[in-house]
């Protein structure tokens, strides 16, 4: 049931390091060592194991969410033999795709502590997994455009004050003064009357996540196995008993499953019904250019978001297909629809040229919030609907689901996101309040 | 109180950009022409084709039989008859002529299943013609004009909204919603600027 | 330091000199020249500077596929960032610069950080800048300066943009040989066809190669001969400049064509686009877009001065421009020949370095005429020279021995051809690896099926006379689908090309020197060796690791390269590395095309209703609701908000007021079922209104939460007027409609939106009676004759009417709904009339305030998709006795849903009656602020209400609706702008509860 | 991007004249007063979405108006066919038979 929020803070205190496991090589003085050596030093990020016939909990999905999983079943619940099962390359889902916007400015109590969970869990990352996450809190402004939009702000930025969340109301010249480049103008179609803006959050290397939980993973004895694609679910009783992968069948009593835009896919080879639809969500971005936008600035009325990457990139999102699709891509309309709210935005980006342009698979939910669950089959869990928004959660995600994997129950920050609340009708609706969740 | 006298004027949808006084007599001066045909009349009819009860009754209090074809349009004495769905029509007159039908339409249709509708207020036209005409509704609409012959109407989209077009004579009527008038026109004009767009007088064409 | 070579087939035009800026210096070139081509000719070597380790670069291509050579063009609000020089038309005045190289192209700091280049691999960012973590802003901060190539425009763009749509039979993808031979064939048998080219001119490669011959025409006539067919025939158009970026699903291609960004400024129009986007829906689409040479991997093989052959041949033959006096040319295919003759013909001096050890007799022969030294079997180890090449080591390949350093001012090389590949594989298609042509390629027919058919060299055919007849195959088999035939005589392409030998499968010569893959990203070999190490195995890992093609040019040159050199580090054959995923754009594509007219005026709809005139003459300030423009609040001169807001509110109150209430959706329902349609679509029961009478209603989702509401009257029987939200509208009617089609066909009812016919003037006010009275004598307005939520019609002011007697406000009010013809009319002869009263013409917010003071909900506003009419306190209009269980109904019954401790709406009122709640403030229990702090509710509306003289708000609390009455639990607290404040939890209507005021 | 035949116009339009309106064919309980939590639950949220082909409802809002079926793989964007409503439950329900 919902979640008393009186002691959700403790929850977010973060276990201790413990062991000594991890491989905390990366360091400048080790690139200097092997920069004199031609770099002939270096070893594997992670393991190439050879797959093995069972294991006590297996990941389908070496999405981030997947790895991190592992990676913490393995920190901190001590579990030696585990696999993560990908059928393509690793991080080569929604984790290769997304435009990396961190944030915790959620509405509900559930969701604002899932979220900041997570956040608080990046703000030690790089240092935790020793791989440069290239985590960079230059803050997001979610913008309104209309009086409802306000009020949905004001209303938002409280309840995050409330739960201890850092977040700022801003008014339309408080966002000009903080982005010098943006149009308040009065005369656009939808005028700029202010933002949310929180400065804790914003946007990390996408690649790096998922390689930098690969290589602790990998480090505290997790086999990461590629090109495995996991093709059906043997089940006896309501209990699993393995799984049959493109490699061959393999022996397991937990399985987590992570698998993001496929969720519907093994949730029919486990026999369960799920509230999720694929959609296509499209991104793109431009050519590098000169620093000229150094914060993350969203806007659900003219539908785009925009930052601009370390490499010098806008890196703009657009918004999401209609239909539902597995195809990684979507239709040109939207991107269009998205190249024109960000010249709305920005008018002077009008000439800046679009680099490359793709999509990913997103699994959406009826109230879009995740479901981190057990399911009616014992053993199986279920850790996705993360829809257009769940890069920024990938610590936590992996952190209470390994939990509920470990403990065959869920930890209190993922309670609430129980596939029950279909049935009962507690759903965390974060459409009202928060729109679009980037 | 019987002895109020008033006198009503009515104004079109695209009134405010006073095309009245920018319009020219058209020749081939510019690539395209366009205009406002205003406060034209528009029922709206409902009812199913497949009920010969309601396309006789339909057909006796219009003159003519309605068109059941996909997409299609038929041009009678007083107008158009446009099939917009397969159970919706829409009838253009002219404004005086409006009442007429519609009431003609409901005493014939009394027992029937359908709707009829005075929607006069709520539509407008723009006729579009010139060399050019087509090009620039190519950049307004992603309906392929190749495949509007004579005779079809179809519902397509205009910019980010929905208009019905129809090629007549040397041109095309681009029937609309009157509360988006103003983004049609202002559409149409930037599509049609690097043509030469010139304001037409719809009399002298 | 002029290097032109003037030949009858050069594409220059030397009789019109232009004069042009690069980094601040001024030069000359010709009319025909692209940017590059006017650089090289002025000896201008060095263009940029590379990305990690400002290593000097000048150009390697001639076209799409240049990876350096980017630079800003023009200034203030037209400049542009991060062209490549390659794809810039001279004009007359252009003016360019670097986008690399820092203080100065000649001098870049970064080249100092260079010599650290070994301590910087593929990915050493992710190793480092970790220590100490709270540094890392400060590191980030320099990776950033150090990033990024041109600079954004800082000034909106004055040009436009804007997009065409076009269906047709056939769209060609390129201007080459092989695009022109299927443009005319498939023109020929009547076809309606449009054929894309992203150069200034068609013809494509055989520009670069005028002296071949097809049939008895020189290439260049036989191309002209074409384009004069092509331009003749009614049923064709072609669009040169225009680069076809992206296909999508079913054949939707969109091209980009660059309309004007050729001219120099003063013959630009203002009325013309910059450019212009092309939607392509094409039922055949022939892809002809041709292939890049990619160059070889050797040593030093980015300095200035090297370049492949076939940007060499281009460079001389098309523009005539000697890159150099001293040429190596280092191949390992014959395709480069023909340059190399082409070269030496015109009097470059030849060094011919062959990785083969047999070079074909034939051209043996020819190259021994013209001069050219040949070196069978060697490679280059690495370039020699610091800012620009001046010789080359060479390298015996058999037995890898050094061999002797050749002086040089120029190396090219071909690794062979790599097809254009790209848009064919946009929308899922692969390509596969052909070893006898060493390239991925598409197959000429494997994709007819999709309407997609491949010609010319992307196909892997990289004869010209082989690859004319293939397209002749290929359209014949194209055409005959269409039951259409090849209506040609002229079909044969006897061409001089002498036969090609088998070409050396290598990608790179192994050197210990510095020898990159991807020059735009500065990766090297040994990145690619260190991202196999560390286990970034996939291509995808490899490519995202290192960087290799995520550049501008997406690595047109390198992919292949890094493919195979993966492979060979992998131990893999190519196809089993695979190539990465080609998407859009095939070369970048301003936002500005992208969004064509969707920006400024046309960005999106704004609505207005018929009287909007009106409203701008009385100053009204608007408010934008859905997408409807609405007057928010009529400030007087020197009024802010509240001040006009009281004033309004007050007029209302104590007057007259006037609202213009058009915008609200109404939906026309007839049909002998529709008491019952409405009872499944409503929560409340519609058996037992009579004609003449309305009623409130709320529709909720099938979840069970509040969606919409507004008041429906009943005409007739069988005959209701139901209305909507504003931004409800459109949705409302498809949600009948859908609820119509699929689940309740058997209903007899029709649905129409009348929103846009009616116009709706609400005149609110104990003085509203009088008003209308002066305008309308037809129908009785006493208090009982026409009663409280009745309608009639009538005539207001000499127009037809419908006049409902609702409120919105709690006081008397009528609105009065006219054909919006006349809606303006009839606007101002309220006011007329209402003048003798003070009429006040109000906006949405005193209309908001209005119904707070009588608690009436706004839907959007008071509900977020989360409230049930419970949560709202209006279990009053749900009806849960009706026979069939109306939509949401089920839903409410949930046992969340149906729990009594749910947040509900009630009223909120501050101890001052000055303060004004902020809306969006959280409600919690006691104003002890340590987070986390538990939260009761939100306030959802506040305002000051002028006629109570105090503010009031609503909102929700957790179990609100018994606290309310609970005198010793009703006080809570507000938060907002980090303070809490004490409110009482109240009803949410603030006066007249029974209802007297609009009882008159 | 697609095109899509539309049954009632009779031709094919692009996908921008067109809503996408779901999974086709999900039926309404006919007493949903009888269903349980979870059975409505169900009901109202859970959903098919396959990888391949899909029967789903598009409504063309720009055109007629009127809601249809087509059947499309959601893997490839292969459109197989498009059809009323009424045309469209018979095919389907003869390929649920196979099934
Ligand atoms: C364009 C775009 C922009 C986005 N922007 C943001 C943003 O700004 N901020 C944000 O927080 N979120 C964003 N998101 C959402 C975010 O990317 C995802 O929520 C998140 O990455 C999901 O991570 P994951 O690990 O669950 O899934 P994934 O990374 O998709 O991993 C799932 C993995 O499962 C594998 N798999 C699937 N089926 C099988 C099988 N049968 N056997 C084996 N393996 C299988 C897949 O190959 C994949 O690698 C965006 C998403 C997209 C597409
Ligand atoms: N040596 C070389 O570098 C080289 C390169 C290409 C072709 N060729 C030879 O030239 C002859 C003719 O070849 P072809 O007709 O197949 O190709 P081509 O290269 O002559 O023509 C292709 C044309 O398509 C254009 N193009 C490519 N992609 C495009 C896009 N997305 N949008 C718009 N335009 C696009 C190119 O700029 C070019 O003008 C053949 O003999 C071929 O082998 C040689
Ligand atoms: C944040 C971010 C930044 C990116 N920047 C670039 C870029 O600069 N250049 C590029 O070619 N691709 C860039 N990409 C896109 C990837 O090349 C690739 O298209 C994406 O990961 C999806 O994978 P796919 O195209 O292989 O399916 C970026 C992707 C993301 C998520
Ligand atoms: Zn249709």
């Amino acid at each position: 049931m919902a979640l008393k929020c009186e002691n959700s803070l403790s929850l977010l205190a973060h276990k201790p390091i413990t062991g000594a496991r991890l491989n905390k090589d990366y360091s400048i003085w080790k690139l200097l060592s092997q920069g004199f050596k031609q770099h002939q030093g270096w070893t594997p990020a992670w393991r190439n194991p050879e797959i093995k016939s069972s294991y006590d909990v297996v990941i389908i999905g070496a999405g981030g969410h997947g790895l991190a999983t592992a990676y913490y079943l393995a920190r901190e619940h001590g579990i030696k033999n585990i696999a993560v099962l990908e059928k393509g390359y690793l991080g080569g889902g929604n984790t290769a795709r997304n435009t990396t916007i961190v944030r915790s400015n959620y509405l509900w109590d559930e969701a604002a502590m899932l979220y900041e969970h997570s956040l608080k869990l990046w703000e030690g990352l790089t240092e935790e997994i020793n791989f440069n996450v290239m985590f960079s809190q230059r803050g997001v402004f979610n913008l309104g455009h209309t009086l409802q939009d306000m009020r949905d702000i004001e209303r938002r930025v409280n309840a995050n004050n409330l739960n201890g969340i850092d977040a700022l109301a801003l008014n339309a010249q408080e966002v000009k003064d903080r982005i010098p480049m943006i149009n308040i103008s009065k005369n656009t179609r939808f005028p700029i009357m202010g933002a949310s803006f929180q400065p804790r959050a914003g946007v990390a290397r996408h690649d790096a996540v998922a390689w930098g939980f690969a290589r602790a993973a990998s480090n505290y004895g997790v086999d990461i196995i590629e090109n495995c694609e996991v093709q059906g679910m043997d089940i006896e009783n309501a209990t699993i008993k393995g799984l049959q992968t493109s490699l061959g069948y393999i022996r397991t009593s937990k399985v987590g499953c992570v698998t993001a835009g496929h969720s519907s896919v093994m949730a029919k080879a486990a026999g369960i019904r799920m509230p999720i639809e694929s959609h296509p969500l499209q991104a793109f971005v431009s050519e590098s250019l000169k620093p000229i936008l150094d914060t993350v600035v969203m806007s659900n009325a003219v539908h785009g978001y925009v930052s601009q990457s370390d490499k010098g990139e806008l890196v703009i999102g657009a918004g999401i297909d209609h239909y539902t699709s597995y195809a990684q891509r979507g239709s040109p309309h939207i991107i269009e629809h998205t190249a024109a709210a960000i010249i709305e935005l920005f008018p002077m980006f009008s000439r800046v040229r679009m680099n490359r342009q793709w999509g990913g698979i997103v699994d959406t939910t009826p109230d879009a919030c995740p479901i981190i669950s057990k399911t009616k089959v014992k053993g199986l869990y279920f850790n996705c609907g993360w829809g257009t928004g769940g890069f920024k959660a990938t610590p936590g995600s992996g952190n209470i689901f390994a939990h509920t994997i470990a403990h065959d129950e869920p930890h209190p920050l993922n309670a609430a996101f129980s596939l029950d609340r279909f049935h009962s009708g507690h759903l965390i609706d974060e459409h009202g309040a928060a729109g679009v969740a980037h | 109180m019987s002895n109020l006298t008033f006198n009503p004027v009515m104004q079109s949808p695209l009134h405010h950009f006073n095309l009245k006084t920018k319009q020219q007599h058209v020749d081939g001066s510019k690539g395209v022409w366009a205009n406002e045909m205003p406060l034209l009349g528009y029922i709206s009819l409902r009812g199913n084709a497949q009920n010969a009860l309601f396309t006789k009754a339909a057909k006796k209090a219009l003159g003519f039989a309605l068109p059941i074809l996909p997409c299609s349009l038929i041009s009678t004495s007083w107008g158009c008859i446009y099939l917009l769905s397969p159970d919706e029509w829409l009838l253009v007159c002219d404004r005086e002529l409006r009442t007429e039908l519609q009431q003609k339409l409901e005493a014939a249709l009394v027992g029937i299943h359908s709707q009829v509708i005075d929607n006069s207020g709520g539509f407008t036209t723009v006729f579009v013609q010139g060399k050019n005409a087509s090009d620039v509704l190519h950049h307004c609409t992603v309906y392929d004009l190749n495949a509007l012959t004579i005779g079809k109407v179809v519902g397509t989209t205009f910019g980010k909204t929905s208009v019905f077009l129809h090629q007549h004579n040397n041109g095309y009527k681009v029937i609309f919603r009157r509360s988006f008038a103003d983004y049609i026109w202002r559409y149409l004009e930037r599509s049609a600027l690097p043509y030469d767009f010139g304001i037409a007088n719809l009399g002298s064409s | 330091m002029s290097s032109r070579v003037i030949h009858k087939h050069s594409r220059v035009d030397f009789s019109k000199p232009l004069s042009f800026t690069f980094d601040g210096k001024i030069y000359q070139g010709f009319a025909g020249d692209t940017l590059a081509s006017a650089l090289l000719a002025n000896g201008v070597k060095t263009i940029a500077r590379s990305f990690k380790y400002g290593r000097p670069r000048g150009i390697v291509g001639a076209w799409a596929e240049e990876p350096n050579a980017l630079v800003q063009v023009d200034v203030g609000a037209r400049t542009t960032p991060d062209l490549k020089a390659t794809q810039v038309e001279l004009y007359d005045g252009l003016v360019a610069a670097r986008t690399s190289g820092w203080p100065s192209l000649a001098f870049d700091l970064k080249s100092l950080g260079g010599r650290f280049s070994r301590f910087m691999p593929a990915g050493f960012y992710y190793k480092t800048f970790k220590w100490p973590n709270k540094f890392w802003p400060i590191y980030e901060n320099i990776i950033r300066r150090a990033a990024g190539y041109g600079k954004s425009p800082i000034e909106p763009d004055t040009e436009t943009y804007d997009h065409k749509h076009h269906h047709v039979d056939v769209l060609v993808v390129g201007g080459g040989a092989n695009g022109l031979l299927s443009a005319l064939l498939a023109a020929r048998s009547g076809l309606k066809v449009l054929l894309v080219d992203d150069q200034s001119e068609l013809g494509g490669y055989l520009l670069s190669m005028p002296n071949v011959t097809i049939g008895n025409l020189y290439a260049r006539d036989w191309v002209a001969k074409i384009i004069t067919e092509l331009s003749n025939s009614p049923n064709v158009t072609l669009l040169e400049r225009t680069t076809a970026f992206a296909l999508h699903d079913m054949n939707m291609i969109q091209a980009v064509e660059l309309v004007q960004d050729h001219l120099p400024h003063h013959e630009r129009k203002p009325e013309q686009r910059r450019e212009r986007m092309h939607r392509i829906r094409a039922k055949q689409v022939i892809l002809a877009t041709g292939a890049f040479e990619r160059p070889l991997v050797f040593g030093n093989n980015d300095l200035p001065g090297i370049m492949t052959v076939s940007a060499l041949t281009t460079y001389f033959n098309r523009y005539g421009v000697s890159c150099g006096k001293n040429a190596i040319i280092l191949t390992s295919n014959d395709l480069a020949y023909q340059g190399v003759a082409d070269l030496a013909e015109g009097g470059m001096n030849i060094t011919l370095i062959d990785t083969r050890a047999n070079i074909n007799p034939l051209w043996a022969a020819r190259f021994a005429k013209l001069g050219v030294t040949i070196y069978p079997g060697y490679g280059i180890d690495q370039a020699l020279g610091s800012n620009a090449v001046t010789g080359a080591k060479l390298v015996k390949l058999d037995s890898i021995k050094m061999s002797a350093s050749i002086n040089c001012d120029i190396i090219a090389s071909s690794g062979g051809l790599s097809p254009t590949v790209h848009l064919f594989c946009h929308d899922g298609g692969r390509p596969q690896w052909k070893d006898n042509v060493l390239a991925f390629v598409v197959s000429a027919t494997g994709r007819a099926n999709a309407g997609i058919y491949c010609v010319g060299a992307v196909t892997g055919v990289f004869g010209l006379q082989e690859s004319l007849s293939a397209t002749c195959e290929t359209i014949t088999e194209m055409l005959a689908a269409l039951n259409k035939k090849v209506e040609s005589d002229d079909l044969s392409f006897n061409t001089d090309e002498i036969n090609c030998s088998p070409a050396h499968a290598i990608f790179r010569i192994p050197t210990t020197a510095k020898a990159f893959v991807d020059f735009q990203n500065d990766v090297a070999v040994t990145d690619v060796e260190l991202a196999v190490r560390e286990n970034y195995r996939s291509i995808e890992h490899i490519k995202r690791y290192t960087a290799l093609g995520f550049g501008t040019d997406q690595g047109k040159l390198s992919n292949v390269n890094g493919f195979a050199i993966a492979a060979e580090m992998l131990g893999k054959t190519i196809p089993e590395v695979g190539t990465t995923t080609y998407r859009p754009a095939y070369t970048p594509v301003s936002f500005g095309a992208l969004a064509g007219a969707h920006v400024g005026d046309t960005f999106e709809p704004r609505r207005y209703t018929a009287i909007q005139a009106a409203h701008n003459s009385r100053n009204a300030s608007y408010e934008t609701v859905g997408q409807w423009m609405r007057p928010w609040y009529f400030p007087k001169p020197v009024e802010d908000i509240h001040a006009a807001v009281n004033r309004e509110c007050l007029a209302a109150r104590n007057n007259v007021g006037i609202l213009d209430a058009s915008t609200l959706g109404k939906i026309d329902i007839r049909g002998k079922d529709v008491r019952e349609f409405l009872n499944r679509i409503y929560t409340n029961a519609w058996n037992q209104l009579a004609p003449g009478k309305c009623r409130y209603g709320l529709m909720l989702n099938e979840a069970g939460m509040v969606m919409d509401d507004g008041v429906t009257a009943c005409i007739s029987d069988t005959h209701f007027l139901m209305t909507t939200t504003t931004g409800g509208a459109a949705g409302v009617m498809s949600w009948l409609e859908k609820w119509h089609q699929t689940e309740w066909p058997e209903l007899e009812v029709y649905m129409t939106s009348v929103t846009d016919h009616w116009t709706t003037a609400a005149l609110v006010g104990p003085k509203s009676r009088e008003v209308l009275a002066k305008l309308c004598s037809d129908i009785d307005l006493s208090k009982d004759a026409f009663k409280f939520m009745d309608w009639r019609d009538g005539t207001v002011a000499g127009v037809p009417a419908r006049v409902f007697r609702i409120s919105f406000s709690g006081e008397l009010a009528y609105e009065i709904n006219v054909d919006a013809s006349y809606g303006h009319y009839v606007w101002e002869e309220l006011l007329k009339a209402g003048a003798e009263f003070g009429i006040t013409p109000y906006g949405t917010e005193t209309m908001h305030v209005l119904r707070a003071e009588k608690g009436f909900i706004i839907v959007g506003q008071e509900t977020d998709g989360s409230v049930t009419p419970f949560d709202l306190d209006m279990a009053w209009a749900v009806s849960m006795k009706k026979p069939y269980s109306f939509i949401g109904k089920r839903s409410l019954a949930r046992s969340d849903t149906a729990r009594t401790d749910r947040k509900q709406l009630v009223g909120l009122l501050t101890d001052d009656p000055n303060f004004v709640l902020k809306e969006g403030a959280q409600l919690i229990n006691s104003d002890n602020i340590t987070p986390p702090v538990p939260m009761l509710g939100h306030v959802t509306s506040s305002y000051y209400s002028a006629f109570l003289g105090r503010s009031i708000a609503m909102g929700f609390v957790i179990d609100g609706i018994k606290r309310r009455s609970d005198e010793g639990n009703n006080i809570v607290y507000a938060w907002a702008d980090g303070k809490a404040v004490k409110v009482k939890i109240a009803s949410s209507v603030f006066f007249d509860a029974e209802g007297a005021r609009h009882d008159v | 991007m697609f095109v899509i035949n539309c049954p009632h116009c009779n031709e094919p339009r692009e996908e921008e004249e067109f809503h996408y309106e779901g999974e086709a064919f999900i039926a309404r309980p006919a007493e949903p007063e009888t269903q349980t939590d979870a059975e409505w639950g169900d009901y109202l949220f859970m959903k098919k979405n396959p990888k391949g082909w899909h029967w789903e409802m598009w409504g063309h809002s720009a055109g007629c108006r009127k809601l249809f079926v087509v059947k499309r793989n959601t893997a490839n964007h292969a459109i197989d066919g498009a059809w009323t409503l009424t045309e469209a439950r018979a095919a389907y329900d003869a390929e649920m038979a196979k099934i």
